[in-house]
């Protein structure tokens, strides 16, 4: 169960490949990775602000209940904090499993919670200005399924 | 003395990151009275308290949470981690 | 929208890292791989027969219906066939999309799909047996839930 | 005539992948107990049809479906992928 909390960029793909591998007690490999999106060709760079020591308490807290929930054999957490440009990844999230709907549930519910209760805030830069990102309503409702 | 701590645009608002205050507050809510009853940036960033989080010590809590025995208190937007 | 049936083996990290990259319209990437997985330390290989020809164009519809329910913005199946060894990947599927819930959603579906429309069978083979995998109800019963 | 596919352990118990047949049967069902009256192996291998599914030109159907028209008919067991 490992958790890293990081300024610097990331490999999703190379931590996949490092991820969990070479087991035989799995079946189920999920990933998810996040990336500074840009709809409007506008955006400058993301800033991330967290809340060192929080953070690393809070995503520790989240990925215990996960594993007391589903047979979770390993899982990876990742998520940056700084300036990121478009297209960067912000996150990523792994989980191994012997099945697949216990890797696909536990991803989602570290996602979920990971949005909503990990101290992290995004701030998003454009030539004119630079805004706070917006808590959204369906982030929070998305806790209420778990 | 408790230490305060204040993120994104709280943080902003009131203009710093961290203070330590000299407080004889029960409660949280005490003391977001006591920091408003200071300055109108205090005042403008605790405006909407249901716009904001509260931390105690490192976990998350709320607003009428006693704050006996704690030593760290963070202010903040609701997160958008992700 | 890749689809690849082959009996060569294939990196998982590598399909991801290559998998919609340097796209700034997507915010969520969501991968799975399943892995041969050996319980009882007794499995020599796994075998999976499939059908030429039916296979691409059901993986191919299960694709399209994919799409027409969600919005993605790139997606990818591999399913490979013959002989593995425990711990090799079975097959992977990948999706990007603005959001995180559409990713996680077609990921899901597809493999709900693959599981149970695309024409593979698979067989265990340990030391003194050979024996064909029993379709689970759980996996038929979980397309009704889209 | 129509190519008749066997898959996984139908293919096994019949002994065979695929054969060509020479058939009027106007139906899937009707087809099977064509198959069904050659020969043991077959008897054996459609003993159970709703433990089998059919595809007619590597599309699934069901074996009420008609015949008419179609050029590959093929029999497995439930799929086993992902």
């Amino acid at each position: 169960m490992t958790v890293r909390v990081q300024a610097d960029s990331f490999d999703p793909g190379a931590e996949l490949a490092g991820f969990a591998s070479g087991r035989t007690d799995v079946g189920a490999h999920v990933s998810f990775t996040g990336i500074v999106r840009d709809d409007s060709g506008q955006l400058q760079h993301m800033e991330i602000e967290h809340y060192p020591g929080m953070t690393e308490k809070a995503i520790a807290g989240i990925v215990a209940e996960a594993v007391s929930r589903w047979d979770l054999r390993a899982s990876l957490v990742i998520h940056r904090y700084g300036r990121l440009a478009p297209g960067e990844p912000i996150m990523m999230v792994a989980t191994a499993a012997p099945h697949r709907t216990d890797a696909f549930a536990a991803a989602e519910f570290l996602m979920d919670y990971l949005k909503s209760r990990a101290p992290f805030w995004k701030r998003e830069v454009t030539a004119d200005r630079a805004e706070w990102v917006a808590a959204r309503d369906e982030d929070e409702d998305a806790l209420g399924r778990w | 003395m408790i230490d305060v701590l204040y993120f994104a645009w709280v943080r902003e608002r009131i203009g710093l990151p961290k203070e330590r205050v000299e407080t004889q507050a029960a409660t949280v809510a005490d003391l977001v009275e006591e920091l408003k009853a200071r300055e109108a940036r205090y005042a403008a960033a605790f405006a909407d308290v249901s716009a904001l989080r509260v931390a105690l010590d490192q976990e998350l809590s709320d607003f009428g949470a006693s704050l006996s025995g704690v030593r760290e208190v963070a202010f903040f937007p609701p997160m958008t981690g992700g």
